[in-house]
């Protein structure tokens, strides 16, 4: 194990030495000048994106706890675009008085977040991937109450703590019985042992829900509305992309990699548990007036459909899911960074206040727009083609009862879809919100997430790279 | 470049275009010479698709071209024109210039209201030209999603509930027509072979009958559901009536249009034996929503419900005729399409235009117009003898061709829907003769009709343009006719390919 | 030492303890303790993975280590719950769970 | 003989079309009197034209004792159908072709001289003037349709000139709805036309009528086929054309547009409703006559007694009406009915196709004398400014040339000897006699029925007691007078003509000699007829009380025309609209459309009903999700 090798673990490493540096650094600034730490981190963390792209060798660190592939390596990628985005976004926010104290706390928790999940996506046994999971969990509980003053988001941290911690209580109870049956933590050790006794396929299911709860499934999903609600609007946002995406991403790495022997058994499972949260979340997404609670509900929606993807266990449903991940980052960072800089200015959360917003604020409407049509997947805008990749991938299963009751679902969400989109451009407003502009990063972060939204569906070679990259079972 | 990209470029284009407009009159200004060239273009295109095939060439697609998209899943954007397409592509051209100036004083919004009619029009022309089925679709859910801003924005009385049911209904058409899409696609080429979404590549292969069986449904019905079909319609009466003007044109005229041709293009293409075999059904609810929509205009009192049932009635008759599956009856179905396009964009501008003077669409609340606005009222009449079938105007071509068409069936089913169909004639007579009599003659009811002007330049040009063509295709069918008959014989073929028979209620 | 004792037992104490962790995590109206129920579930893994690798895989310590591991995750889990415990009982003025109920429907 | 020496007749048709579309398109833009002049002028060419065409084809270029050949002056393909059937456009000439082409012509210039005088200062006298060439130009077409296809285009085309004129007066909600029935109802025949049309180009697998009627050809060849209620395909088929043929000739029972269409100007009536459009019907059996008789003769029993009653029913009915376009417009039906009659008991070929000839020649005649007729009705009307005949009398000392030619058009009508309705009304009769010998009943009274009603007419209008007019009547210009006098000499020497040498069924001519057993008889009856009118309306009396009294409800029923309208008004209003369309709109609003919006709200309530989950409370999540778990691992590992 020589100091290359380490090489090997550069996005964890970059990461944890920016976390230590800003932690210095903001030890150092005085109490008026830290916003300075904001180009800083923003800075520090485009390097580590950058890097992330650099071409490296994939390797096996600390006796195969450590692995990481290119797909591996791909999935960080996509995820750092995200955080990336969210950065952006967030710097109006950080520069608001009341955040001056802990500007560097945001960052340096949500880098150790970011680097739970990088461990946890090349874990190469269950023991690097709870370390990962729960170093990815702990902290978010922590920027989930990240505005001490609210109360509100107090509540939010406690609900996701008491409730993260209960989950990966069941989670592990599940992990224990795998141990137990298989004689081994170590993947590539379990897929060998694995069947579909009954005793494993409980720990399979202890397992699934563990996760279902990180990806906010339905019935594991009740978390999600008030945690999203009450964290601040940033927060919320990395809630709903990120740490979401790092889940489905394990959970379909597990599956593949681990559990591909008794896709049958898990295959079902997802069925049953997609069609719940398609039809749950578009019943509850359809009667939210306050927007984040809105998301909240149409981001569970649409964790029911990357399952679709999931449960195909191909290369095809590997690709399909990642390339709607991408997407969904995309789609979703807009919206929310509407939502959010618009709360920054306003205060105003409910989608009445978002009446008439058109005739006031016409770019960030029709950046709105975009994304809703993104999420709800209407061409030509990149959600489109996510959908529909991941409705191709359930038919080469030929799983078309569940396409159609996908699309139906996807026809659902449109309407309150819609409902956003009358609000903004139909519906007549007294006292509109006024027009304003937001700060240069700001607008930054939201012209990258519309640039996405609309060059991403065209733009095919991203979706043939991720293709190359991906790995199916059989 | 090729000729066909050009057609989705130039839309986009003026969209853009339109963007950077200061005022109003820039707006529209633009909008018409964009439009207008697009117009000049699919005249140039019928030109050169005719001369195409004088010169012998016999190719199934003219003016292909194509470029690989996503790899992996072999998606391409693969375009070509025969001479279906081609008379759609015309026949959008017509109505979409004569919507730019049916709306020429939209005011508010103006700007907006112009990007999405083109952009809407840009979904159009895309999916006649698409020969790729993912491509297809695409442009085809382009096409429907603008329809929401248009009337729920500028629309009049319950537009936002017609607006939602509009989109939702014929979104949900999308839900089926994807499963279908995905089924052939999966079954798209024999075992072994790569998958492919080109149409003509999935017509050489024979997709399995049981699959068939389960796939036709929801492909014909998705696309069904946008072309009007009982009972799948209902969207249409409503959305017609709170869509302003130049998009219940555009709707009716072309977008319904979308529907019918996918069927046929889709549907009965790529899956004839499901097609025979269950055609009985659809034949069943296409005859009834001929009659159905008929006997549904005579009670209506609203000027744009008449016309919204009485295109129910018509597009069923298009539906009916196609899955008559006969090489006449498909003839029939597509000169069809475009006649009643043509036509209902002209009833559907003059009810926009007399409405914008009398503010009213309530016939019994009218009469006298022929008086103080005759040369709405003549056009209005023209429109309605087109509608009912005169010789001379194009809605006659396409009925007889249809009728004639579907009674060369030697079965008693076939030929009873027919006579039945047949009897839609006078029904439309009766109700269009109601219209005229109770709107246009007799005396004036109300006053202040008086004051009323007759149309202005921009109304004129828009009318006239739908008049000369719909008078063209009645007196001169006979080129346009040959130039579908040719293009049907591949399909024809196909059809004639299929093992299962018809299955027969009597 | 425990060779005598099967390891049903054991399997049986820790399912015992995993559902009683969750009785007293659904039924517990203070948070405190609702966190203690937790530390009971995490507890109950413990055993499972230390009994488990004791009885059936005995020339490994994959078992162990996992349960040194949960037993450090479980500890700043705590600290963390119990910094915003804290938080909440400023902005609260109470720990009881169900008056942490702004947010619902 | 050479198909080119005839193309010129193509301009038959083109010259109406283009001064249509002249007067149409521009007849805004100068005077009024310039749009007239124009169709006119067009109109007389067309006369010339025929006219030439008549001699050439009759004398000049027929060679003696051979029969009249049918030929195509002029084809050209319209529309391709299927392998076969193609829908052409072209001119066909042959004996009955020609003979109606004299007639149209004829008439249609005589009507638009006389509308020169008739329609002066209307407003619209330039869209009249369009409308009329519209008409022209459709008739013509018919009349020279090579095909059965073509003859539905043109067919169709009248029905709408027809449509326009009635409701020329659009402002006048009679007109309006008259003009509505009239398309209507004529539309409705048109449908049984069409599937005629369907069948018979099925069976047969061509439109073209020479195909249709040689000998050789599917048509006369077909024998049997499907059989449907024990008649044949040919029979169905043929029977559902004369449906089309009798709505246009108002045969009963698709009769009753007839007299509301003389709501339209008294020259319209004149031109369409008696002259030309009405007798379409005859010339499209007399176009297929080959067929009928041969193939489908059940068919044409049909034809002879739906010709038979509507005669009677028409004749009876005119007698007791007191409007006198109405009056006229019966005894056109009845006049109609003769001509159907006469079709319908003739054979084929030689002197058995004399019913042929009559019916043939009773159109030539009655298009004379009826124009006759309705033109001096319209003379009358112009100067009284009434149609009622008991606002009328003693006009004859106003009206003097409009009162000779108008007695003309009623002797000739009444049909004594030697004017021209005397032959061809014999010559049906005959006919009739030798077929049928109910049907010769019929007619023979309906022959009494017709000189009564009409000299009824006469002596109503002519003689009895002088009413007070509000202003005194004057004789119409000579523009008006001059084609009743051109008309009259037609009514009276038209008889003259050797039809039985010209127009007949086979093409060879044939022996055709007054009957006297059944000449001086209907002279006779024609002569009690005209007595009883004079004795009753030589001077107002209470005799036509006392009579009508004496015959009660059958009076009645015929004064209310049988109540025949009132019975189509129950089917449409009460049955159709309120049994059909009123439920299909209801259906259709809360069946359908309330399914859609049931499945919308269903999911909107279904989202309130389960925000119970959603309840706030961390533990209740807890809870949810434990059993989440459970219940898979229930399903999963027990029920799997």
């Amino acid at each position: 194990m020589n100091i290359y090798d380490f090489l090997i673990m550069r996005h964890e490493l970059v990461l944890v030495i920016s976390a230590l540096s800003l932690l210095i650094i903001d030890l150092a600034l005085k109490p008026e000048s830290k916003r300075h730490i904001i180009p800083i981190a923003v800075v520090l963390f485009a390097l580590n994106a950058i890097i992330g792209y650099l071409p490296t060798p994939a390797g096996i660190l600390f006796g195969g706890m450590y692995q990481s592939t290119p797909l591996v390596i791909m999935m960080k990628n996509v995820l750092n675009t995200g955080v990336l985005i969210i950065l952006l976004q967030s710097y109006g926010w950080l520069t608001k008085e009341e955040n001056k104290e802990k500007i560097a706390e945001f960052f340096i928790l949500m880098f150790t977040t970011l680097i739970g999940m990088y461990f946890m996506l090349s874990a190469g046994d269950f023991l690097m991937f709870y370390l990962g999971l729960e170093t990815a969990s702990i902290p978010l509980a922590a920027l989930a109450a990240y505005q001490h003053h609210r109360t509100k988001s107090a509540e939010a941290g406690i609900k996701f703590i008491l409730s993260s911690a209960f989950s990966s209580g069941i989670l592990l109870f599940g992990l224990s019985f795998i141990y137990g049956t298989t004689g081994s933590i170590m993947f590539s050790d379990v897929v060998f042992n694995i069947s579909d006794a009954p005793l494993q396929v409980l720990a399979i299911i202890f397992f699934i829900s563990g996760m279902a709860f990180k990806i906010s499934l339905v019935p594991f999903h009740l978390w999600t509305a008030d945690v999203y609600e009450g964290a601040p609007t940033n927060i919320t946002s990395y809630f709903s992309v990120i740490s979401k995406g790092a889940a489905s991403f394990m959970l379909m790495l597990i599956l593949f990699k681990v559990f591909s022997p008794v896709i049958h058994v898990w295959q079902d499972i997802l069925y049953a548990l997609s069609v719940a949260t398609m039809v749950v979340g578009n019943l509850f997404a359809l009667r939210q007036k306050n927007m984040k609670r809105f998301l909240a509900f149409s981001s569970i929606a649409q964790a029911g459909f990357i399952l679709l993807g999931i449960m195909v266990g191909s290369q095809l449903g590997m690709t399909s899911v990642i390339y709607f991940i991408l997407v969904y980052i995309f789609s979703n960072l807009g919206a929310f960074g509407v939502v959010s800089v618009i709360e920054n200015r306003t205060g105003k959360l409910s989608m009445d206040d978002y009446n008439g917003l058109y005739h006031t604020n016409p770019k960030l409407t029709l950046l709105m727009m975009l994304a809703v049509f993104s999420l709800a997947g209407i061409p030509p805008v990149a959600g489109f083609f996510g959908k529909f990749f991941l409705f191709t991938a359930a038919a080469s299963a030929g799983l078309y009862w569940l396409v159609f009751i996908a699309v139906l679902n996807a026809t659902i969400s449109l309407y309150y879809y819609l409902l956003v989109v009358k609000a903004m451009f139909i519906n007549k407003n007294e006292t509109p919100i006024e027009p304003f502009k937001s700060d240069m990063v700001t607008r930054a972060g939201l012209l990258l997430s519309a640039a996405g939204i609309f060059i991403l569906g065209f733009w095919s070679q991203v979706y043939e790279w991720i293709n190359n990259l991906s790995v199916g079972i059989f | 470049m090729n000729i066909l990209t050009l057609f989705v470029i130039i839309p986009v284009v003026t969209a853009f275009a339109i963007g950077f407009s200061k005022n109003m009159k820039q707006t529209r200004v633009v909008a018409a010479v964009g439009m207008g060239l697009q117009l000049l273009l699919s005249a140039y295109l019928v030109y050169a698709y005719l001369t195409e095939r004088a010169a012998g060439n016999v190719a199934e697609m003219l003016f292909m071209y194509d470029a690989l998209w996503f790899e992996s899943l072999n998606i391409h954007y693969l375009v070509g024109v025969d001479g279906i397409s081609v008379a759609m592509i015309g026949l959008t051209s017509i109505v979409v210039f004569a919507g730019i100036f049916a709306s020429w004083e939209v005011e508010y919004l103006s700007r907006e209201f112009f990007i999405s009619l083109i952009l809407l029009a840009t979904g159009v022309y895309g999916f006649f030209i698409s020969l790729d089925l993912f491509t297809m679709f695409l442009f085809y859910e382009v096409a429907v999603i603008p329809m929401y801003l248009l009337i729920g924005i500028w629309g009049s009385g319950p537009k936002e509930y017609s607006a939602m049911k509009l989109t939702l209904m014929l979104m949900g058409g999308s839900a089926l027509l994807m499963v279908g899409l995905l089924g052939i696609y999966f079954y798209s080429a024999p075992d072994g072979a790569p998958l492919t979404w080109n149409l003509l590549e999935i017509s050489k292969n024979t997709i399995p009958v049981e699959m068939q069986r389960f796939l036709f449904p929801f492909t014909f019905i998705g696309f069904g559901i946008l072309g009007a079909l009982f009972p799948f319609h209902t969207w249409s009466p409503d959305g017609h009536a709170s869509a302003p003007t130049a998009v219940s044109m555009l709707h009716a005229g072309v977008l319904m249009k979308l529907g019918g041709y996918g069927a046929f293009r889709v549907a009965i293409f790529l899956m004839p034996d499901a097609a025979q075999e269950q055609a009985w059904i659809f034949l069943l609810l296409t005859a009834t929503s001929v009659l159905y929509g008929a006997f549904g205009a005579i009670f209506q009192k609203d000027l744009k419900y008449i016309n919204a049932y009485s295109s129910v009635s018509h597009c069923g008759l298009v539906l009916f005729a196609i899955l008559m599956m006969n090489q006449t009856a498909l003839n029939g179905a597509i000169i069809q399409m475009i006649s009643h396009g043509l036509m209902t964009a002209l009833f559907f501008a003059l009810i926009g235009m007399i409405y914008g003077r009398t503010h009213t669409r309530m016939i019994n609340e009218m009469g006298g117009l022929m008086k103080v606005m005759p040369f709405l009222s003549v056009v209005y009449v023209i429109a309605g003898l087109a509608s009912l079938g005169l010789p001379g105007l194009s809605g006659f071509v396409a009925e007889m061709t249809i009728f004639v068409g579907a009674f060369q069936h030697t079965d008693a089913f076939h030929r009873t829907l027919t006579i039945a169909a047949t009897a839609s004639i006078v029904v439309t007579a009766v109700y269009i003769l109601r219209v005229v009599g109770a709107l246009l003659l007799g005396p004036i009811k109300n006053d202040h009709f008086n004051h009323l002007k007759d149309a202005r330049w921009f109304e004129r040009i828009s009318t006239v343009t739908l008049v000369v063509a719909i008078a063209a295709i009645g007196m001169a069918p006979l080129w346009l006719s040959n130039m579908i008959n040719v293009s049907l014989q591949p399909i024809v073929t196909k059809l004639s390919t299929a093992t299962s028979t018809f299955v027969s209620l009597f | 030492m425990t060779g005598n004792i099967p390891l049903e037992y054991f399997l049986v104490l820790s399912t015992l303890m995993f559902f009683t962790g969750i009785f007293g995590f659904l039924t517990r109206r203070n948070l405190i303790t609702m966190l203690m129920s937790i530390e009971l579930i995490l507890n109950a893994v413990n055993i499972n993975f230390v009994a488990f690798n004791h009885y059936l895989y005995p020339n490994q310590l994959q078992g162990h280590f996992f349960t040194l591991i949960i037993i450090a995750v479980a500890a700043a889990e705590a600290a963390v719950a119990i910094a915003i415990i804290i938080n909440i009982y400023r902005s609260f003025k109470s720990i009881e769970v169900d008056k942490v109920n702004q947010m619902k429907n | 003989m050479p198909m080119n020496a005839y193309s010129y007749t193509l301009l038959i048709l083109l010259i109406p079309l283009f001064s249509f579309l002249l007067i149409g398109l521009t007849g805004h833009k100068y005077k009024p009197i310039i749009s007239g002049l124009i169709g006119t002028a067009g109109l007389l060419i067309v006369a010339v034209l025929s006219y030439m065409t008549a001699i050439k084809y009759f004398w000049t270029d027929h060679v003696e004792g051979t029969a009249y050949t049918s030929f195509k002056a002029f084809e050209t393909t319209w529309l391709h159908l299927t392998d076969n059937l193609t829908i052409n456009l072209g001119v066909l000439l042959d004996p009955i072709s020609v003979m109606m082409l004299v007639v149209v012509s004829t008439v249609s210039l005589m009507v638009h001289i006389y509308s020169l005088g008739y329609m002066k200062g209307e407003k619209g006298f330039a869209r009249f003037f369009a409308f009329l060439s519209l008409f022209s130009f459709s008739m013509l077409g018919l009349v020279l349709a090579t095909n059965i296809f073509q003859m539905y285009i043109f067919w169709e085309l009248v029905g709408v000139s027809s449509f326009l004129l009635i409701g020329f007066y659009y402002d006048k909600p009679s007109a309006v709805s008259a003009s509505k029935k009239a398309f209507i109802v004529t539309r409705f025949a048109d449908l049984g036309f069409l599937i005629g049309i369907l069948m018979l180009s099925f069976t047969t697998q061509t439109f073209d009528f020479q195909t249709l009627v040689s000998s050789d050809g599917p048509a006369l060849t077909h024998t049997g086929g499907a059989v449907f209620m024990g008649l044949s395909a040919m029979t169905w088929a043929l029977t559902f054309i004369f449906i089309g043929g009798a709505g246009k000739s108002a045969m009963f029972p698709l009769h009753i547009w007839l007299p509301d269409a003389m709501e339209g100007p008294t020259p319209v009536s004149a031109l369409i409703h008696a002259a030309t459009m009405v007798v379409a019907g005859v010339y499209l059996v007399a176009r297929l006559f080959p067929i009928y008789s041969i193939v489908a003769p059940d068919a044409l029993t049909i034809v002879a007694w739906v010709g038979g009653l509507s005669s009677l029913f028409a004749a009876i009915i005119a007698c007791t009406q007191n409007d006198i376009k109405r009056v006229l417009a019966y005894s056109t039906m009845s006049q109609i009915g003769y001509m159907m009659l006469a079709l319908g008991v003739s054979g084929y070929g030689g002197h058995d196709g004399l019913g042929f000839m009559a019916g043939n020649f009773h159109l030539f005649t009655h298009a004379m004398f009826k124009a006759l007729l309705f033109l001096g009705a319209g003379a009358i009307i112009h100067s009284v400014h009434s149609n009622d005949m008991r606002e009328m009398g003693n006009l004859r000392k106003y009206l003097p040339i409009t009162h000779i030619t108008f007695l003309i058009g009623c002797i000739t009508i009444a049909g004594i000897p030697p004017l021209s309705g005397f032959f061809s009304k014999d010559e049906i009769l005959v006919a009739a006699l030798h077929h049928n010998i109910y049907l010769f009943a019929i007619e023979f009274l309906v022959a009494g029925l017709t000189a009564f009603y009409m000299f009824r007419l006469y002596f109503n209008v002519f003689w009895g007691k002088e009413r007070h007019y509000h202003h005194t009547p004057h004789e119409s210009p000579l523009v008006m007078t001059i084609p009743l006098m051109v008309l009259a000499f037609g009514a009276i020497f038209a008889g003259f003509l050797p039809f039985s040498e010209l127009v007949t069924s086979d093409g060879l001519p044939f022996e055709a000699h007054i009957n006297y057993a059944v000449a001086v008889p209907s002279v006779l009856i024609a002569l009690v007829g005209i007595t009883v009118a004079f004795l009753m309306y030589r001077r107002t009396s209470a005799a036509p009380d006392k009579v009508a009294s004496a015959l009660g409800g059958f009076y009645r029923g015929a004064y209310h025309k049988f109540y025949i309208d009132e019975v189509y008004l129950f089917v449409t209003h009460k049955i159709i609209f309120r049994y059909i369309s009123q439920p299909v709109a209801w259906f259709d609003r809360h069946i359908v459309d309330g399914t859609m919006n049931l499945i919308g709200n269903t999911i909107e309530k279904s989202s309130y009903l389960i925000k119970g989950f959603q309840s706030g409370k961390v533990q209740q999540y807890g809870y949810v999700f434990i059993s989440g778990t459970i219940l898979l691992v229930i399903i999963f590992v027990y029920l799997w």
